[in-house]
C-alpha cells in the first residue's frame, strides 16, 4: 500500500536520511550527562552505597524514587496508545509511535534504577536463581519484564510497514531493516494479519500495564509502614503513572515537533485533546491524593500522623506543597481553557506535572522511612552528587535513547498516516453515520407501524 | 523444637550499653568512624533507645534495648526477594550474608529498624575479631542473630558429648554481659524456662504488638508488677 | 561481514583470557614437598590432623607433631632437612592454606568426622594418592554438594533401622538439616 | 628406627602438653611476618584476667586462639561481677589491637629532639644511669613518681622502690585511696579499714550523687546491687532515691530523682536530719546508746557544747533548707519518711556531690544520716573491709641515702600544712614543680597517668615537665604526656601482662584477683612491674635487696602464699560449691581445698580470684572504733587534729586557715554546712558540672572506637564531646540542639556542640569527661584541690555560654 512514489510524508524520513549539527550537539550534551552518571556509578561500585546520602533509617532515596517515577512514565506509551487504538480515536495516528517508544526506553531506565540501588549488583542473578515469590520485588521483576516484552513487540509490530519503507527507500542499513521488516510486502493478507496482531497486543498490554504499576505500589503498600500500608496504593499509583506518562508524552511530542518540523502532523488539536486528558488525570490524581491523606488524617493513628505532619509542616513540607502546586494547581490553571495558546499552556502544565510527579514519588518513599516507629533519632535525607549524577544520567540516557531511535526509525508512523488518509477518512465517515439517528440502515429499520 | 526468645526487664535496664558493646565484640560489628557516624550510619545490632516519659515532667527516662526482635511473623522476611532472611525452624530470624543482594527492602519493611546496612567496607578480617562470625562486606544488610553461632557451637559440643543441649548453654553475648541482669534468654516453648515464666508476667508487653509481628523479644515494664 | 567477525572473535578471546586470568586461582606451592601417600601408609588422617576430631577446624599439624617422628632425622631426605631447619629456628612450617571455606560458612570437622563418620576423602578427594602437596584443592565443593549430602543424610528411618541399618543418634539426626542458619554465620 | 603407628602415637601423647607450654614464644608480629595463619594451630583457651578499664575490679575471661585474643566475657566465678560486664570491658579488645600503640621503647634526641625507637637494654641503661647519678649526688628525693589508678602489687612495688631508692615523692592520683577509709568514716566512726556498703541487702538506697550505675565504685557491682534492689525472688521491690543536680542514668533509674542546687547536698542531708528528728523518726535506740554529740553536752572543763540535734533543729529548718537547696519541703519530708520507714536503708555519697568547697562537712552531714537511721552494724547497712592475708613482705632495706632522701618533705606538700590530712596532693604538683619548692624535680616517672590530658592545670604541668631533665613514661600509647617524655618504656596493655588486684571497694568482702598474661604481647613492650624490678637489680645494693624478686610473677607467687596459709577464704568456684562452703564455714568448719600451695596457685590462675566472703566485720563493735566506742556526731579526732595543728602552727597556720576553722568554733567538728547566700555572678551566670560516663575508661580511651561512637544514650552523640544545656536556657540564649557553642570560664574557653537536655538545672551546664580527642573540661576548671583528699574540685567552676 505504501507507494514509494508518495512524497507527501518525506519529512518523516528526513531525520533518518540527513543528520544536522543540532543532533550532534544534542548527543554531546546528553552524553555528558550520561558520563556524569557513569562516573558516579563507578565511584559507587568502588566505595559502596555509602557514597550516596542514604543512611539509617532512610535506606531508600533517589534511586527508588526514580524507579517508581520512570516506571510511571512508561505508562505514557503502550497503555495510552493501546487505549486510543482500541477506541479507534483517529487523532492517535501521529502519536502512538512516540508514546510506545517512551515506554520501551523508560522501562530500561526504570529497571536499571533497581540495579543501581543494589548493594551487591554482582549478585543480582540471585533474584532469578533463588527468587522468593512472596516478595513484591519478584512480582515487580516479573511484571516489568512482561511489560517490557509486550511493549517491545507492540512497538515493533506497527513499525514493520515503516521499516519496509526504510528498507526500500533508504540506502543504508539495508541488512538491518531487511531483517526487522520480516519480508513485508504490503499485501492484503499481511495487512490483515498485522492489524489483528496489533489488536491482540493492544488488548493484552492494557492489563499488563495496569499490573506493573499496581505491583510497584505493592513494594510499599505490602509493608506495615505508616503511610505506605494503604489499600488504594495500586490504583493511586496507576493514575499517577498515566498522569505523568501523558505529561512526558506531550513534552516529547513538542520537542520533536519543533526539532523535526512536524507541525503539520502534530497540530494544536492533538495537544488540546491530550491537554484535556491531562486535566482529567489531574483531577483524578487530586481525588486520590485527597482520599489517601484524608483517610490517614481522620484515622489519626500516631505513627501515621508523625509522617503526615512531617509532610505537611515538617521538613518535607516544601516537597509536599510543591507537589500539590505542580500536580494540581498549575495544571488546573493552564488546562481549564485551551482555546487560545494551547501549546504553551499544555507544555507548561506537562513540565509542571513531570516535576510534580517526581516529587510525589519522593514524598511517598522518603518521609515514611524518616520517621521510625521506635524512639530513634529521626533522619533527614539529602542526596549527594552521586545520586544527582545518576538521576541526571537517567534523564539524559532516556533522551539519548529516544534521540537515537528517531535517527533509525520514523518517529511518526508513516503507514498509519497514509492509512488515515486513504482508509481512515472513509471509515470514520461510515462509522460516524452509524452513530447518527437519521442515517437509517435497512436491517435496523424498525417495523413501519403505519405500513 | 526449641523456640528461642528473650525477655528484657526495663525496670532493671540502666542504659549502660554493656549489651551494645558485648554485641559488637561478639559479632565483629565495626565502629564506622566519626564521619560515617555523623551521617547516621552507626551499626548497632543491639541499640539502647531512650524515651522520655512525657507523663512525668521531671522527665523519667526509659531505656529500651532493641535487638532484632525475631518476630514469629516477621515483616522483613516476606519481602526479601532472595531468601537471604527467613525465620528458621527454631524461631531465629536468620540473615544469610552470602545471599543478600543489598536491596534494603527488609530494612524498609522492619517496623523496629533492627536491620543495618554496610554502606562501605568498614573493616577487613583482622586480629581481635571473633572467628565464629563472618566479617561483612559492603553492600549487604546485617542484624542481630541472637548470636546463633553460639547455638551452633553449643550444639556441636552437645553432639560430641552425646547429649541434648542444656538450658543456659546457649546465651547471646548481650544477655551474658548485662550487669543489671535485665536480659533473660531461653526457650519459649518450654513452659518451665525462666523466659517463659517472665513472658507470662503481668508486666510483659511486646513492641508494636498491634502490628501482629509477634516478636519473641518481650519487655517487662518498669515499676511494680500490676494486675 | 568478515572484518567485524574477526574483531568479535579476537575480543571474545581477550575476554575469556581476562576472565581466566582474574578468576583462576593461582597454584599454591608449599615450603616442603610433603608426601601424603607415604604418611597415610602408616597413619590415619586424624592422627596428624588431630583437631578434626576435636573441633570445627582441622588445621595442619604443628611442628611438635612432625618432630615426634622426625626429630632424629633418620630419613635425611632433602625435604626432611628443610623441616629440621625450620625446627632449629624454633619456627612452625609456614604451610600455605589450600582448602579454604568461605568466611561465612560454619563447618565443624568434629561433627562430620566423629559423629557423622564422613570419610575425609568425600570432601577432600583422594589425598592418600599424592606424592607431593596439591597445588589446588582436589575437589571443588559448592553449597549444592553440602546440601546434596545433607538432604540424603537425614539418617535411616525407623523402618530402615529395623531392617538393620546402622542407627544414627537421635540428636545427630536432628542436626542434619538443610536450614541455612545451620551452616551460614 | 622404624616408625610405626604405635610409637608415633606414644610420642605424640608426650609432646601434646609441651606444645601447649611452648605456645607464646613468638610475639604476634613475628608470627605475622612468617605468614602463619590462625587456622594453623587454633587452640581455644579462656584465660581469666582482670578488667583494668576502671577501678571496679571485674574479673574477665579472655577468649584466645593461639594467644590471639578473640573476645572478652565476664568471669562467672568472680565475686565482683559474677560474669556480668559493663561496656568498657569490651573496649579492651580495641585497646589491645590499637594500631597506633608504641611498638617498643623510645628515646628523645636531646631535650627538643624527636623520639626515636631504641633497644630495651639501651633504654633501661639510660634510666638506671640517671637514677644512679642522682642518688650519688644525694638528690634521690628529686625523683618523683606520678601514679594513676591501680592497686595491688604494682602499687606495692612502686612504693617499695621509692622507699628503697630514697624518695618521698611517690604521688598517686586516685579518687579513693584503697588503704584509707573515707575520711568521714574515720572521723565519725574511728574506723581505719576501707569502707563497704551492704547494697545487696539494702531495701532503700539514698544516694547523694553517687553514680551507682555509672562511675561509682565499679558500675557492674553497682548494677548488680541495683538489680537485686529491683526484684530478687520474693523480696519486695526496693527503692532508690537519688540526689543529683543532673539527671544521670542513676537518677533516671531511681524511683525518685531529687534535683538539687550543686554543692548543697550537705544542707539537704541536714534538712532530712531535721525532719527525722522533728518527726521522731530516727532510731532512738541506736542514737541513745551508740552515738556521741547528739544532745547538747558539757565537757570536762565545764564548757557547754551544742549537740547535733539542736544544731539541726535551730539552723536547718525545712524552709531554710528548701530555699538553699532548691528541693521542695514536701520532697524533703517524703524522703525522710521513706528513709525512716523502709528498712534496711543505706545512705551513700562518697563522690559527686561533695566536689564542692566544704567537702568534709558535707560528707559528715550525709554520713550522720546513716547513724540517725541506725544502719551501722546491721545487715543492709554499713560495712568495713576485712584485710587480705597476703604474705607480709620483708621490710624495705634502707641505706643511708635512702633514709636521707625519704625523710625530705614531699614535693606536692601532702601531709603538711593545708594538706595535713592528705596522703597525695597531685593538684599541687605543677605549681610546686614550677616554683621548685622545696626543691627542683630532676626526674619524673609517669606510670598509668596522663596528667597533660587529665590534670586541670595541664598547661602548668607541661611547663613544669619542660624543666625536668628526665621524664620517663611507661604508657603503652603515645598520649599527651608520653609525647613530651624523654624516655618511653612502654608497658604491656592489661591483657598482655601478669597482674593482680586487691579489691577493697564497696563489695564489703575482700578479694584478691590474679591474672596471667592472656595474650602474647603484640609489640616489644614490657610489664612495668618487671621493668622496676630490673632497674632495682641494676641499681644494686639495698635497692636490689628490697626488691629481690626476679620477675613480677615471682612476687605475686610469694604474696599469694599468705592466702593459702591463712586458713580461711577460698579460691572462687561455682555457686553451688560456694554456698555449701559458706554454710559449713558459718558452722565453724573450714577445710582446705588444696593439698599444696602449687595446686592452690594453679587453681587461682585458672579461676581468677580468691575471696573471703564470711569473715566480714559487720558488728557494731567492729564498726565503731572511736575512743568512746560510739558514733561521733561531734568528731573528737578532728578536734584533736585541729588542736595539734594549732599548737604547732598557731591559729593562723595553713591547716586551720584552710579549714576555715578560726572562727567556726564547735561547728568545725560537727556536720554543719554553712548556708551561703545565693550568688548572682553576672559574668559567668552558669555553673559547670563535669561527670564521668559509664563508657569512659581510665585514661580516656581514645583508641576504643566502639565506646567513642556510642558514648551515651541520654543524648544523641558520637565521637565528640558536648555540653548539656537545659532547653529553656538554650531558648533564652538562642541555642538549639546540635549548635556549636563556646563555653567560657575565667580560665579559658572551649568550643563544643550543645545538646539540649531537660535533665539539668536551668542554671547549670554539664560537660562529661569524654574519652576522645578534642576539647576537654579541664580547659575550663580552675585547679582547686579538696583539702581532705588532695583531689581536684571538678564542679565549682562558673561559666557562660554563647553561640559559636
Amino acid at each position: 500500500m505504501a507507494d514509494p512514489a508518495d512524497t507527501r510524508d518525506a519529512i518523516l524520513l528526513a531525520p533518518i536520511e540527513r543528520t544536522g549539527r543540532g543532533f550532534y550537539w544534542a548527543v554531546a550534551i546528553l552524553s555528558l550527562g550520561v558520563l556524569w552518571g557513569a562516573v558516579a556509578y563507578a565511584v559507587q561500585l568502588d566505595g559502596g552505597l555509602g557514597v550516596t546520602g542514604l543512611h539509617q533509617p532512610v535506606s531508600w532515596g533517589f534511586y527508588v524514587t526514580n524507579f517508581v517515577f520512570f516506571i510511571g512514565i512508561s505508562h505514557a506509551g503502550t497503555l495510552i496508545s493501546a487505549i486510543l487504538r482500541l477506541s479507534r480515536a483517529e487523532w492517535r495516528r501521529p502519536i502512538t509511535r512516540m508514546a510506545e517508544v517512551i515506554t520501551v526506553m523508560v522501562l530500561f531506565i526504570g529497571a536499571g534504577q533497581i540495579l543501581v540501588d543494589l548493594g551487591r549488583p554482582d549478585r543480582v542473578m540471585n533474584v532469578i536463581r533463588h527468587g522468593r515469590y512472596q516478595s513484591p520485588l519478584l512480582w515487580d521483576a516479573t511484571s516489568i519484564s512482561a511489560y517490557l516484552t509486550a511493549s517491545l513487540v507492540y512497538l515493533w509490530l506497527p513499525m514493520i510497514p515503516d521499516i519496509a519503507i526504510l528498507r526500500d527507500r533508504l540506502g543504508k542499513r539495508k541488512f538491518f531493516y531487511t531483517v526487522l521488516a520480516l519480508g513485508w510486502q504490503g499485501t492484503e493478507r499481511q495487512h490483515k494479519v498485522l492489524n489483528r496482531a496489533i489488536a491482540v497486543m493492544a488488548v493484552l498490554v492494557i492489563p499488563i500495564a495496569v499490573s506493573v504499576h499496581t505491583v510497584v505500589s505493592f513494594v510499599f503498600s505490602m509493608t506495615l509502614q505508616p503511610m505506605w500500608h494503604s489499600t488504594i496504593f495500586g490504583p493511586y499509583f496507576v493514575v499517577g503513572a498515566i498522569f505523568s506518562g501523558i505529561a512526558a508524552l506531550i513534552v516529547a511530542m513538542l520537542i520533536f515537533r519543533k526539532a523535526y518540523g512536524l507541525q503539520g502532523y502534530l497540530r494544536p488539536i492533538h495537544f488540546r485533546y491530550l491537554g484535556q486528558l491531562l486535566l482529567v488525570m489531574a483531577l483524578l490524581w487530586f481525588y486520590f491524593t485527597f482520599t489517601e491523606y484524608l483517610t490517614g488524617y481522620y484515622g489519626g493513628e500516631v505513627e501515621e500522623m508523625k509522617v503526615f505532619w512531617g509532610k505537611f509542616w515538617g521538613p518535607f513540607s516544601l516537597f509536599f506543597w510543591g507537589m500539590v502546586l505542580a500536580n494540581f494547581v498549575i495544571p488546573l490553571f493552564c488546562l481549564v481553557r485551551l482555546e487560545r495558546r494551547t501549546i504553551g499552556k499544555v507544555l507548561t502544565a506537562s513540565l509542571s506535572v513531570i516535576v510534580g510527579m517526581w516529587l510525589e514519588r519522593f514524598i511517598i518513599v522518603v518521609p515514611t522511612l524518616s520517621y521510625p516507629r521506635l524512639p530513634f533519632p529521626e533522619g533527614i535525607y539529602w542526596p549527594t552528587w552521586v545520586e544527582w549524577g545518576e538521576t541526571a544520567a537517567s534523564f539524559a540516557l532516556f533522551a539519548l535513547f529516544y534521540l537515537l531511535f528517531t535517527k533509525v526509525f520514523p518517529i511518526i508512523s508513516i503507514w498509519e498516516i497514509q492509512e488515515g488518509r486513504e482508509v481512515g477518512l472513509k471509515e470514520v465517515e461510515e462509522r460516524l453515520l452509524t452513530y447518527l439517528p437519521d442515517t437509517v440502515e435497512p436491517e435496523f429499520t424498525p417495523v413501519d407501524r403505519g405500513g | 523444637m526449641a523456640l528461642w526468645g528473650m525477655v528484657i526487664d526495663l525496670d532493671r535496664c540502666t542504659g549502660c550499653q554493656a549489651c551494645v558493646m558485648a554485641c559488637k565484640a561478639e559479632n565483629n560489628v565495626p565502629a564506622v568512624g566519626p564521619k560515617e557516624a555523623s551521617r547516621e550510619r552507626i551499626i548497632s545490632w543491639m541499640q539502647v533507645l531512650t524515651e522520655e516519659d512525657k507523663e512525668h515532667p521531671d522527665g523519667k527516662l526509659r531505656f529500651l534495648p532493641r535487638p532484632c526482635l525475631h518476630c514469629d511473623d516477621p515483616p522483613c522476611t516476606k519481602v526479601c526477594p532472595v531468601y537471604a532472611t527467613y525465620r528458621d525452624p527454631e524461631g531465629i530470624v536468620a540473615q544469610i550474608y552470602a545471599r543478600c543482594i543489598g536491596c534494603r527492602f527488609c530494612m524498609a519493611a522492619c517496623p523496629y529498624n533492627a536491620k543495618y546496612f554496610n554502606w562501605h567496607t568498614y573493616q577487613k578480617e583482622g586480629p581481635g575479631q571473633n572467628p565464629d562470625v563472618s566479617v561483612r562486606q559492603k553492600g549487604i544488610v546485617e542484624k542481630c542473630t541472637f548470636c546463633h553461632h553460639r547455638l551452633q557451637k553449643a550444639r556441636e559440643r552437645a553432639l560430641a558429648e552425646h547429649r541434648e543441649i542444656e538450658p543456659g548453654e546457649y546465651v547471646p553475648a548481650c544477655a551474658e554481659a548485662c550487669p543489671a541482669r535485665a536480659i533473660v534468654f531461653g526457650d519459649l516453648s518450654d513452659p518451665s524456662s525462666e523466659v517463659s515464666k517472665l513472658a507470662r508476667s503481668p508486666r510483659a508487653f511486646r513492641l508494636q504488638e498491634e502490628l501482629g509481628t509477634k516478636p519473641k523479644v518481650i519487655y517487662l515494664t518498669e515499676g511494680e508488677a500490676r494486675g | 561481514m568478515r572484518g567485524p567477525g574477526v574483531v568479535a572473535l579476537i575480543a571474545l578471546g581477550l575476554l575469556a583470557w581476562g576472565a581466566w586470568y582474574l578468576l583462576a586461582e593461582p597454584a599454591i606451592s608449599q615450603p616442603i614437598q610433603f608426601p601424603h601417600k607415604k604418611h597415610v601408609e602408616l597413619l590415619e588422617c586424624t592422627d596428624c590432623h588431630t583437631r578434626a576430631t576435636k573441633g570445627p577446624v582441622a588445621g595442619r599439624p604443628s611442628m611438635e607433631t612432625c618432630l615426634s617422628c622426625h626429630s632424629s632425622g633418620e630419613g635425611n631426605s632433602v625435604e626432611e632437612k628443610k623441616l629440621l631447619a625450620f625446627a632449629e629456628r624454633g619456627l612452625e612450617v609456614p604451610w600455605k592454606r589450600v582448602w579454604r571455606l568461605p568466611s561465612h560458612v560454619f563447618f565443624s570437622h568434629r561433627t562430620h568426622v566423629v559423629v557423622a563418620k564422613v570419610k575425609c576423602q568425600s570432601c577432600h578427594g583422594p589425598m592418600e594418592t599424592l606424592d607431593r602437596p596439591p597445588a589446588r584443592p582436589l575437589k571443588t565443593l559448592s553449597m549444592n554438594d553440602c546440601i546434596a549430602c545433607h538432604e540424603k543424610g537425614v539418617g535411616p528411618s525407623e523402618e530402615d533401622e529395623q531392617k538393620g541399618a546402622k542407627p544414627v543418634e537421635a540428636v545427630a539426626r536432628r542436626r542434619i538439616s538443610t536450614d541455612c542458619n545451620v551452616c551460614h554465620r | 628406627m622404624r616408625v610405626t603407628r604405635r610409637t608415633f602415637l606414644q610420642v605424640l601423647g608426650g609432646t601434646a602438653g609441651a606444645a601447649a607450654l611452648a605456645r607464646g614464644q613468638l610475639t604476634t608480629t613475628e608470627q605475622a611476618g612468617q605468614n602463619l595463619e590462625r587456622w594453623a594451630t587454633p587452640e581455644e583457651v579462656g584465660v581469666p584476667s582482670l578488667c583494668q578499664q576502671c577501678p571496679g575490679g571485674c574479673g574477665i575471661l579472655v577468649r584466645t586462639l593461639d594467644g590471639e585474643v578473640a573476645g572478652i566475657s565476664g568471669n562467672a566465678l568472680h565475686p565482683i561481677n559474677r560474669g556480668a560486664l559493663c561496656p568498657k570491658a569490651f573496649g579492651g579488645l580495641q585497646l589491645l589491637y590499637d594500631p597506633h600503640r608504641l611498638k617498643g621503647p623510645m628515646a628523645r634526641d636531646g631535650k627538643h629532639g624527636a623520639l626515636r625507637p631504641i633497644a630495651w637494654e639501651e633504654a633501661l641503661r639510660l634510666a638506671t644511669q640517671r637514677l644512679a647519678e642522682l642518688r650519688q649526688q644525694g638528690l634521690s628525693h628529686t625523683v618523683a613518681i606520678l601514679g594513676g589508678q591501680y592497686r595491688g602489687y604494682r602499687d606495692t612495688l612502686w612504693k617499695r622502690f621509692a622507699e628503697a631508692y630514697g624518695t618521698p615523692n611517690y604521688i598517686r592520683v586516685r579518687c579513693l585511696a584503697p588503704e584509707h577509709p573515707a575520711l568521714t568514716h574515720r572521723l565519725m566512726q574511728g574506723v581505719e579499714a576501707p569502707l563497704g556498703y551492704d547494697l545487696a541487702q539494702a531495701r532503700l538506697i539514698l544516694s547523694f550523687g553517687a553514680g551507682l550505675l555509672e562511675s561509682w565504685l565499679g558500675p557492674v557491682h553497682g548494677s548488680l546491687a541495683f538489680a537485686n534492689l529491683r526484684s530478687a525472688g520474693d523480696r519486695p521491690r526496693g527503692r532508690l532515691i537519688h540526689v543529683d543536680p543532673r539527671r544521670s542514668q542513676t537518677a533516671a533509674k531511681a524511683d525518685r530523682w531529687v534535683p538539687i542546687i550543686p554543692g548543697t547536698d550537705g544542707i539537704l542531708a541536714l534538712g532530712l536530719a531535721n525532719a527525722l528528728i522533728r518527726e521522731r523518726l530516727y532510731d532512738h535506740e541506736f542514737v541513745e546508746t551508740h552515738t556521741f554529740g547528739f544532745e547538747d553536752w558539757v565537757d570536762e572543763t565545764g564548757q557547754r557544747h551544742t549537740g547535733f540535734k539542736n544544731l539541726v533543729l535551730r539552723e536547718y529548718g525545712l524552709i531554710t533548707v528548701s530555699r538553699a537547696t532548691g528541693v521542695p519541703v514536701k520532697t524533703i519530708l517524703e524522703v525522710a519518711r521513706d528513709l525512716a520507714t523502709i528498712k534496711p536503708a543505706v545512705v551513700i555519697g562518697e563522690r559527686g556531690p561533695s566536689y564542692g568547697p566544704d567537702d568534709l562537712h558535707t560528707r559528715m552531714a550525709i554520713h550522720s544520716l546513716n547513724a540517725l537511721v541506725g544502719n551501722i552494724g546491721v545487715p543492709g547497712g554499713l560495712m568495713i573491709q576485712g584485710d587480705l592475708p597476703l604474705t607480709p613482705l620483708p621490710p624495705v632495706a634502707q641505706d643511708l641515702a635512702a633514709k636521707r632522701g625519704g625523710a625530705r618533705p614531699r614535693i606536692d606538700g601532702a601531709g603538711l600544712g593545708e594538706y595535713l590530712l592528705v596522703s597525695d596532693a597531685p593538684q599541687a604538683l605543677p605549681e610546686r614543680m614550677l616554683s621548685r619548692d622545696p626543691y627542683p624535680v630532676n626526674a619524673l616517672f609517669l606510670f598509668a597517668s596522663n596528667p597533660l590530658a587529665n590534670h586541670p592545670a595541664k598547661e602548668a604541668f607541661a611547663k613544669a615537665m619542660e624543666q625536668v631533665p628526665l621524664v620517663v613514661s611507661f604508657s603503652p600509647f603515645l598520649d599527651e604526656s608520653s609525647a613530651l617524655a624523654d624516655l618511653i618504656l612502654p608497658d604491656h596493655t592489661y591483657l598482655e601482662r601478669w597482674q593482680d588486684d586487691q579489691v577493697t571497694h564497696l563489695a564489703g568482702f575482700t578479694c584478691f584477683s590474679l591474672a596471667q598474661a592472656a595474650a602474647t604481647p603484640r609489640h616489644d613492650t614490657r610489664n612495668t612491674a618487671d621493668v622496676v624490678l630490673q632497674i632495682a637489680k641494676t641499681l644494686g645494693g639495698s635497692i636490689a635487696k628490697s626488691l629481690p624478686w626476679k620477675t613480677f610473677e615471682a612476687l605475686l607467687h610469694e604474696g599469694a602464699q599468705g592466702l593459702y596459709e591463712a586458713g580461711r577464704g577460698y579460691v572462687v568456684s561455682v555457686h553451688a560449691e560456694e554456698s555449701l562452703r559458706k554454710i559449713l564455714e558459718r558452722q565453724g568448719y573450714w577445710a582446705p581445698e588444696f593439698k599444696t600451695y602449687d595446686e592452690f596457685w594453679q587453681a587461682l590462675l585458672k579461676r581468677g580470684a580468691w575471696w573471703d566472703p564470711t569473715s566480714l566485720p559487720v558488728g557494731r563493735n567492729a564498726l565503731l572504733r572511736t575512743p568512746s566506742g560510739k558514733f561521733e556526731f561531734y568528731s573528737t579526732s578532728l578536734k584533736r587534729w585541729v588542736d595539734e595543728a594549732t599548737k604547732r602552727e598557731g591559729k593562723t597556720g595553713p591547716f586551720v586557715t584552710a579549714l576555715g576553722g578560726q572562727d567556726r568554733g564547735d561547728l568545725l567538728f560537727l556536720p554543719a554546712v554553712a548556708i551561703s547566700p545565693a550568688q548572682e555572678a553576672e559574668a559567668f551566670p552558669l555553673r559547670l558540672i563535669t561527670y564521668r560516663l559509664v563508657t569512659r575508661p581510665l585514661g580516656g580511651g581514645k583508641n576504643q572506637p566502639w565506646l567513642l561512637e556510642q558514648p551515651a544514650v541520654h543524648v544523641k552523640t558520637s565521637w565528640e564531646n558536648w555540653v548539656e544545656v537545659h532547653p529553656e536556657t538554650g531558648a533564652k540564649l538562642g541555642i538549639s540542639d546540635g549548635d556549636w557553642v563556646w563555653v567560657e570560664s575565667a580560665k579559658g574557653r572551649i568550643r563544643l556542640r550543645a545538646k539540649l537536655y531537660s535533665g539539668t538545672r536551668r542554671d547549670v551546664v554539664q560537660i562529661p569527661l569524654f574519652g576522645g580527642k578534642g576539647p576537654n573540661p579541664n580547659d575550663l576548671i580552675a585547679n582547686e584541690a579538696d583539702l581532705f583528699r588532695g583531689f581536684g574540685l571538678l564542679n565549682t567552676t562558673r561559666v557562660r555560654i554563647g553561640k559559636a
